[in-house]
């Protein structure tokens, strides 16, 4: 049985260590903050210039000049500080960040990750996907398995443009979780009731486990 | 030295403009962006611009509404996908666009300000944004030159600004706007609020006013809010 | 994240030092020097360091007294010119010595905290500081490439910290600290006055908590005045 | 008869326009800021971190944490406002200081400028000299016309180690104002009942007039 979105969410969030920096992508990676286990207590960064994001703001707290990175409005803790977009990515492309959570159109087997455009369809630009991925010291990928269309995302080269070669540390998909190094990708972890086979069935990229 | 002082955006705009100009523009989405000077560039007519912004506004807020009247040739920037009207002009071939990565963007305005013509990133390698750039090795790890960005003429919102051009941001309205105050041959800040010099406190000015030109206290701030998100 | 306090600062360096280490250290002149990060270096005995700095400290303060003790084998400075203990161990060749411009110094920082690894400047274009360095034109001028520091250890001094290990600076003592905090690999903070999460405002923090993985409150500052000039 | 001491300094103030910012050498730069013309307020930079340096404290007023460049207790004025060195450097680099006033060992006649180390003495260090002349708009160099042994330091090529090349845009001696550009070195001024003979003498670097 394929993993569901929380269980992704909860084996990504067992991911982070106490202390840890770290910057959520948009979308589901933001879910995993809603997942982090107790006693272990990370900070939050926001690239547009926040560490220690709070959640959502209550209807009377909304500040238009309080915002992430996804132009959402957000909340302040008594652990936040604000900076420049400059220094927010001094911090990011400087190692500084312990971990980076984002969703992927396509990861290679080497590491190499697509999530930033499609080819035909409009660009929107990269925003700051390429500097975390150069930068952060772990990149966790948190995606489906396959596309909608059934096809492989997990591939031997990426097709789409790249957002960064051979940066992907760890990949948690709803059917395992693959770890990347220099010798290529592994699955450590797979959902229950799913074969290897199956995995590899879906699976372009090769792998180990 | 209040003579940085101007009564209002247009002024403040007198005689910087000219058709083909590069303008760099403050602000993260529509958060903390030169909302009262982007209504006088509109209304200056100045055409054939290069605008450095981080993104391009909505369709008719921000940098979106002098997409709207084609006063903008060609954008730099790092996310424009908020924006149905520059998706329709850039498919029409009618607007040419830069992407940057946002980090690589924020430090190329930096360096614009600080004298530093080019510097090395790990961002982009091997990616379509390190093509015809430079790839070096530093320590076995490979890098790109990127250069820096001056432009004519910076606009940037504040918070607070005194008389001496010193500026204080709130919250996350800081963003862009302190390395794009650095790198505008002429700089403007619009503020909210214009105090006397000695009023704001002298450790923790975020842009000292060596690096503003001119101030105005803006006439009127709607700050629009993109994605209103409420714990519920 | 109060893991980040230590309860002095010899706690502060255990398990950090090796002999031959690269050591950074804040200050201008003795102003915001890590006077007791100092003392605990002297009294842990490290040898060979080399250590990166502005300045070196007088004879009997500062890091004058880790020359006394001649645990260091080389400085990085841009001014050397206070201290006589200096002066003789570097004719007599026992002490190494890379003199860097200042504002060359405090980029070389601000590029290692931020993961460029070189940069270009015009600041020592034709004299002995291009020596050996890649020169190159950019727009008709001359520059050199100056490469980034990183250390196995940063030293700073601030006024205020809290327990995340954010950072505020008085006046001029800010100086090299800020840049030096984010170079280290690790960093540790000494500061006058150590306070809870939440009191020092998120809007003015100068060196946000991330680059600081130690805290301690200085047991004592000397805070000496290298140059007490009145006026009449 | 040459110009005093305060002659000089008030030829460099005049220099000074209404709204500059402005570096003040040690020494006798530093004596420039007496002789500031009524209606000309300029801004000083002092290069650890501070715009508007204000006067040496009263004795109450000293304060260890408030320095000048060359380690002097000075004071805060309603102006002042402080940053770090990177970001010193970065406004010196940048080109945002208006003026640089400082003394010189050595000038030539293409606007090399000598005055950070003399071979053989103890070196002290550059400190932010070469990082002022090759940023600051426009440098000023403030000097008696020869050395103590009589010896020229307006000089066909600099003998001592270098600060910057092609750097002094003017040079104020006790003699003389030279003006340098690309075309050389030009003396625009000079102290009364001294003669352009006399000046030639004691200059090794060719000027016109």
């Amino acid at each position: 049985m394929p993993w569901t979105l929380e269980q992704m969410c909860r084996l990504a969030a067992a991911e982070l260590k106490d202390g840890y920096y770290v910057n959520l992508g948009i979308g589901m990676p933001t879910e995993v903050a809603n997942y982090i286990p107790d006693g272990v207590s990370v900070t939050l960064q926001s690239e547009n210039g926040m560490l220690g994001m709070g959640p959502f703001p209550s209807e009377n707290e909304v500040d238009a000049d309080l915002i992430n990175a996804g132009k959402q409005t957000i909340s302040e803790l008594p652990e936040s500080v604000y900076f420049d977009s400059a220094e927010s990515f001094a911090m990011i492309r400087g190692g500084h960040i312990d971990m980076s959570i984002l969703g992927a159109l396509q990861v290679a087997g080497n590491g190499d990750l697509a999530n930033w455009m499609i080819p035909g369809k409009m660009v929107k630009g990269m925003g700051g996907a390429m500097d975390l991925v150069a930068g952060v010291k772990r990149v966790v990928v948190l995606m489906e398995h396959n596309a909608k269309d059934g096809s492989a995302k997990l591939v031997k080269s990426c097709s789409l443009p790249l957002t960064g070669k051979a940066v992907v540390d760890l990949v948690i998909t709803d059917l395992g979780v693959f770890e990347i190094d220099q010798k290529g990708m592994k699955l450590i972890e797979k959902a229950p009731d799913i074969s290897v086979d199956e995995i590899k069935k879906r699976t372009e990229a090769p792998f180990t486990h | 030295m209040s003579k940085k002082v101007y009564p209002n955006a247009k002024a403040a705009l007198d005689g910087l403009l000219s058709d083909g100009m590069m303008i760099m523009a403050g602000g993260f989405g529509l958060c903390a962006i030169p909302e009262n000077l982007i209504l006088a560039l509109r209304d200056s007519g100045v055409k054939n611009l290069t605008v450095v912004s981080n993104n391009c506004g909505v369709d008719d807020f921000g940098l979106g509404i002098l997409l709207q009247t084609r006063q903008i040739k060609k954008m730099i920037s790092s996310y424009v996908g908020e924006n149905a009207t520059f998706a329709k002009q850039f498919l029409d071939g009618e607007l040419e666009l830069e992407f940057n990565p946002q980090g690589t963007l924020a430090e190329r305005c930096r360096a614009g300000g600080a004298g530093i013509p080019a510097f090395f990133t790990k961002t982009g390698v091997g990616t379509v944004v390190a093509e015809g750039k430079e790839t070096r090795e530093f320590n076995g790890e490979a890098y790109i030159m990127e250069t820096a960005l001056v432009a004519e003429l910076s606009i940037v919102k504040a918070w607070k600004g005194d008389k001496n051009g010193n500026l204080v941001y709130r919250r996350t309205a800081r963003n862009f706007n302190p390395p794009m105050a650095t790198a505008g041959r002429v700089t403007i800040a619009e503020v909210e609020e214009l105090v006397e010099v000695g009023q704001l406190d002298p450790n923790h000015i975020h842009t000292p006013g060596i690096y503003v030109n001119r101030i105005i206290q803006g006439a009127r701030y709607e700050k629009r809010i993109e994605r209103r998100t409420v714990r519920k």
